[in-house]
């Protein structure tokens, strides 16, 4: 590549840059930036790096609480769970890369997010992956899909991180932009928390793991270059995943941080150097000096703004004590990893970029790194929402055939089984996993404590494009009702918030509710949010998608022994209703799959209510009163009990009596929040319903276990299943698709 | 019938995590010589088809659809023909 | 007594092992690093899961030519109990101290889950605590555990009594419908001809705890204490 | 400088589900000609030596030993000089 020579308005442009933004970058340096320059910038304050669009917003959530540590602004947040440990935990969204090469798109997203992890000192023990694709129908969808689980099991598998859970959600809606958002969970000393902080002027600057190459440049610049022959090959290259070489840097810095011979540490994601120097420089409130003539590199020709701008994998940036060098060179060396000094910490808070010597960047790292441009943008409710809002569903014709329904949804990629994908997933590795993927969240253990830790992972895109405020709301209350549901006590959350355009007023109005009610729910459930990811412009042809908060929830239990399974445990045990049904039809999965209608109000969600409803099955839990809670979600309460009945090791049958005076498609299907089906000894109910007397929470005795067929009777239906043919539907549905 | 002979390998610029892995098993093993190592995939197929044009156009169509990813590889191949 | 676990660049059971040695069966173990060149002061070595240099090239194939691997062989030689489960199984096999080699599954796809294994011979260091016939509940981790040899050798196999465990049903039975990987009769671990070396594609450390689902996986660990113990008598 | 290319395939006795898997995707693809498909590896060695001969023992003896695992697999190379 070579360097332009002028920078023109286009250039500017070219790189998303606004004359506005271009006016700023010229009062900070006091003068025109060089095209380098222009590139450091340009990525920094893109929106990815800068949040200069959901800023605002993301300020309105609470992140503070008894056991935070560690909130947002870190690479991930930190929560105190007793015994002198922490858990270090965030998500990350890699949309847009697994949509151009669904495999290495994800795999490095898994790479990334693994990174954010032991940057904190923390061992990464689990992730988790949200999924959103298009019908699985459809060739195009169905090789994205294959290709991201492909790219998420050969990455994780092989750096020995288990995937303990996740979610698969399809509607056309990700057709064009499917959403793959990754978790991962960390365990560290809490006294031994490494921050992204340089320190002490004069302390070496090292560059270790990977070799730097053209990988993921900026594609708007390349694509304004003048290439000459040949330059083909030099075009920005998709980035490839290395887990193999992750490992080694896993294992390598983790030795590293269990001494003290490092000041700060931080992982080279999005904007490789550029973003790990002017970071780690502002925070710590000092400058940067590097050389990139010292930068270890794998291809020829790269000139400076290459080389800042990099997105090559597997690559870290850490500040070692002045003396101390040999003790880092010494254990990246016995894991055959390059570590090189690249450069110094300064004081005169400036990132100062040479090549061989001749400065070929300096700016202000705080200005580059924190004050960039921020945008209250304009928001506006969009139309469409009056009309989804006062659809008349009554117009809908109710079933005749509802055995035939239950069946359909039990057989939808939303409900279906998920074993075809987490079955190529290591969900066992570190011998935690006391509950594997299929109940309502992951249990693992904590060893060394008897403690466990609850993972779930949730987000309702269809919820939030019909109500974005009640759609927020929903996906914290359902997180946090599936880690109660297996017997933990919700902590705190990190989320990805999948969006489209910022720049439409409609958009920004989404988003802005959809973080109102996460701020709100969040607040009510005391679990604060300790990080997370934004994702914009997740649109095709000016389509955007259905705005799509995902939370990732982490609960704790006190007695690893209480995890409890979301299935039937025994014939004869009593199965009751914790909460109500109401009639809400509205964005329910069965007007999806049956009548093709996206379209009514999501259920409300009285937050109260929520978490009365939470505080009876977890009591219940912890009194040892219950053998199992399953949340009610997805194709309501039928879906739900039928889910109960085949989802575990062993199948049951059960007759049950459903509540509700209303038509009777909604009684079955309708996504009513706050309802948790449990099954209990006999001689237990007293005490079940004592409790939700307690809590005020209406407790309803729907049936019995038993029998080879699922049953069921209420206003204006009695039919039945046999359990062998629903646990056929449920466990084939997606098989046959993927 | 013919043969087609058909070679994918990754684009000169993209990482091979495989190959330079292997480099490095090389020279631990003693073969300090190796400068550069890239692995790629070799398929041997075997076509009802009498007309290597044909053959020829039918195997470009297969390698952009199905056996290499453009995204990140290139492919060339030769046809021969075989007895059947 | 004291239980040798291998880490190569890019093993991960490693820690697993560990635990179950000293939580859970109680038995003195340490870590030998691959570039370390001796094993001296172990009495049972053990090879665990992972992707050893990434697996690249073919699973083990490079990891075989770790400085440690000649010290390896020679305690093979020697008659030392050596067990190597998963990518040590790999390992093993390209190392020549194992029959065979393993393939990618027929599936093409990775495959973590529970298994069942019937133990075929008990006459190793590893299976002497198991009952002739014994079903073991245990997962497997794999994308390339399809067991080969050829055919002429699994005859040899057969007669010798070299083959250790197959894939089977809850209750014995050796089924296709068991086989998760498309290994040849099933095969899901086997021995040398001097029967002191082991390899398994499953994870016996994973199914140590009842917490965890099963303790079939214990037998290995209480095995190999039992044949040391006798050895030293 | 020499480059090697070497071939690493499956003996014939030895399955190969993914050529058979390529096989019925073509197939499903509308390639029904498709009779038979077997997939292995490709790799290019560039080596620092001169003597084509000298470079011919070595690279016979990488694949030996490590390139190519004899109980399943069988290998070929060829050799040719380019430039540094
Ligand atoms: N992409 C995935 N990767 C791993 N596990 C998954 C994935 N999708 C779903 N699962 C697991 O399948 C089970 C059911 O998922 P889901 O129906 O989304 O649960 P819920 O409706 O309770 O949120 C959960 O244990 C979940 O972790
Ligand atoms: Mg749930």
């Amino acid at each position: 590549m070579r360097e332009p020579q002028r920078i023109t308005p286009d250039l500017i442009a070219q790189h998303g840059i606004t004359p506005d933004e271009y006016q700023r970058i010229i009062a900070i340096l006091g003068r025109e930036p060089n095209f380098t320059e222009l590139g450091i910038f340009s990525v920094m304050w893109s929106e990815h790096c800068s949040y200069k669009s959901s800023r605002v917003h993301l300020k309105t959530l609470p992140t503070t609480g008894r056991c935070i540590l560690q909130g947002p602004g870190e690479n991930a947040g930190v929560v105190d769970i007793g015994d002198g440990l922490a858990i270090v935990f965030k998500m990350e969204s890699h949309n847009h890369p697994s949509f151009i090469e669904p495999r290495q798109g994800a795999a490095t997203g898994v790479g990334g997010i693994i990174r954010d992890i032991f940057t904190m000192g923390a061992r990464p023990i689990a992730l988790l992956d949200p999924l959103r694709f298009g019908p699985l129908t459809d060739v195009k969808s169905r090789f994205i899909a294959g290709g991201v689980v492909a790219g998420i099991a050969g990455y994780g598998n092989a750096v020995g991180v288990p995937t303990v859970g996740g979610e698969l959600c399809v509607s056309e809606t990700y057709a064009g932009n499917p959403l793959v958002n990754v978790f991962c969970l960390g365990l560290a000393p809490k006294d031994r928390i490494f921050l992204a902080r340089a320190g002490g002027a004069g302390n070496p600057v090292i560059y270790v793991g990977a070799k730097t190459g053209r990988d993921g440049i900026h594609g708007a610049t390349m694509a304004s270059e003048t290439f000459d022959e040949g330059s083909e090959e030099r075009r920005p290259t998709v980035q490839v995943g290395d887990p193999f070489r992750e490992k080694l840097l896993i294992e390598a810095c983790l030795e590293l941080m269990a001494g003290d011979a490092i000041v700060g540490i931080q992982d080279m994601g999005a904007a490789g150097l550029t973003c790990s120097t002017c970071e780690m420089a502002s925070r710590g409130g000092t400058g940067i000096e590097i050389d990139l003539a010292l930068v270890p590199l794998r291809e020829t020709g790269m000139i400076p703004y290459e080389v800042m701008l990099s997105e090559s994998q597997e690559r870290m940036l850490l500040v070692a004590h002045a003396g101390r060098e040999h003790e880092v060179m010494r254990i990246f060396e016995k894991w055959d990893l390059d570590a090189v000094i690249v450069g110094r910490v300064t004081d005169d808070g400036l990132m100062r970029v040479l090549n061989h010597g001749k400065v070929v960047a300096e700016i202000p790292a705080r200005a580059l790194a924190e004050e960039g441009p921020v945008y209250r943008r304009p928001m506006e409710r969009p139309a469409y929402l009056d009309e989804v809002q006062a659809a008349d569903l009554s117009r809908i014709p109710v079933f005749d055939r509802p055995a035939d329904v239950l069946l359909a949804l039990l057989a939808s990629p939303n409900i279906a089984c998920k074993r075809p994908v987490w079955q190529q997933y290591d969900h066992m590795l570190f011998c935690n996993t006391i509950v594997e993927p299929g109940s309502d969240a992951a249990v693992l253990r904590v060893q060394g404590t008897g403690k466990g830790l609850a993972l779930a992972a949730d987000g309702n895109g269809r919820h939030t494009y019909l109500d974005p405020y009640e759609g927020g709301k929903l996906a914290v209350a359902e997180a946090a009702r599936n880690v109660v549901c297996s017997g933990a006590r919700p902590l705190a959350i990190t989320n990805c918030l999948n969006f489209g355009n910022p720049e439409r007023p409609e958009i920004m109005w989404q988003f802005g509710e959809a973080v109102r009610g996460i701020a709100d729910a969040c607040r009510t459930f005391d679990t604060p949010v300790t990080g997370g990811n934004v994702s914009l412009y997740n649109e095709t042809l000016g389509t955007a998608i259905f705005p799509t908060p995902i939370i990732g929830m982490v609960g704790l239990l006190d007695d690893v022994r209480q995890a409890t399974t979301q299935w039937f445990k025994a014939a004869g045990d009593a199965v009751l209703l914790l909460g109500e049904s109401r009639d809400e039809l509205g964005g329910s999965e069965y007007l999806k799959v049956i009548h093709n209608a996206e379209t009514g109000r999501p259920p409300r969600l009285d937050l109260d209510r929520e978490r009365a409803v939470q505080a009876v099955c977890l009591e219940a839990i912890q009194a040892d009163v219950i053998r199992s809670a399953h949340d009610c979600a997805d194709g309501g309460l039928a879906v739900a009990l039928a889910e109960c009945a085949v989802t575990g090791p062993e199948r049951f049958g059960g007759r049950f009596d459903l509540p509700g005076e209303f038509r009777a498609d909604s009684i079955l299907f309708g996504e009513s929040a706050s309802r948790i089906v449990v099954s209990v000894r006999p001689s237990d109910v007293e005490a079940v319903a004592a409790l939700a007397k307690r809590h005020g929470v209406a407790c309803t005795r729907l049936g019995t276990v038993g029998g080879d067929d699922l049953s069921f009777r209420g206003k204006g239906f009695a039919f039945s299943v046999p359990t062998a043919q629903a646990y056929e539907a449920w466990d084939t549905g997606l098989s046959k698709l993927l | 019938m013919v043969e087609a002979r058909i070679h994918v390998t990754l684009k000169k610029s993209v990482l091979d995590p495989q190959g330079d892995t292997v480099k490095s098993g090389l020279a631990s093993l003693g073969f300090s010589g190796v400068e550069d190592c890239r692995i790629g995939k070799f398929m041997v197929l075997k076509l009802q088809e009498s007309d290597p044009q044909k053959a020829r156009a039918q195997v470009d169509e297969m390698c952009r659809k199905l056996l290499a990813n453009p995204v990140i590889e290139e492919y060339v191949f030769e046809i021969s023909e075989v007895a059947g | 007594m004291k239980i040798g676990i291998l880490v190569f660049p890019g093993t991960w059971s490693h820690q697993d092992f560990e635990h179950v040695c000293r939580d859970v069966v109680g038995i003195d173990c340490g870590l030998i690093w691959h570039k370390d060149t001796s094993v001296a002061g172990y009495d049972c070595l053990i090879l665990p899961g992972g992707f050893a240099h990434g697996d690249y090239l073919r699973c083990g194939g490079i990891a075989r030519f770790s400085p440690v691997m000649e010290a390896v062989v020679a305690f093979a030689r020697s008659g030392g109990p050596v067990l190597g489960s998963c990518n040590g199984f790999q390992i093993l096999c390209e190392a020549g101290l194992l029959p065979g080699a393993l393939l990618r599954n027929t599936s093409l796809q990775y495959r973590c889950r529970w298994v069942h294994i019937r133990t075929e011979s008990v006459s190793t260091p590893f299976t002497r605590a198991m009952r002739p016939g014994q079903v073991l509940k245990v997962p497997i981790s794999h994308g390339e555990g399809r067991y080969y040899v050829p055919p002429q050798e699994l005859a040899a196999l057969e007669a010798q009594q070299q083959i250790i465990f197959r894939y089977a049903t809850p209750d014995g039975q050796v089924t296709p419908e068991a086989n998760p990987n498309g290994a040849l009769d099933n095969i899901a671990g086997v021995c040398n001809a001097g029967r002191n070396v082991v390899g398994l594609m499953p994870h016996p450390e994973r199914a140590s705890e009842a917490l965890l689902g099963s303790t079939d996986g214990r037998l290995f660990f209480t095995s190999v204490l039992e044949s040391l113990a006798a050895a030293t008598r």
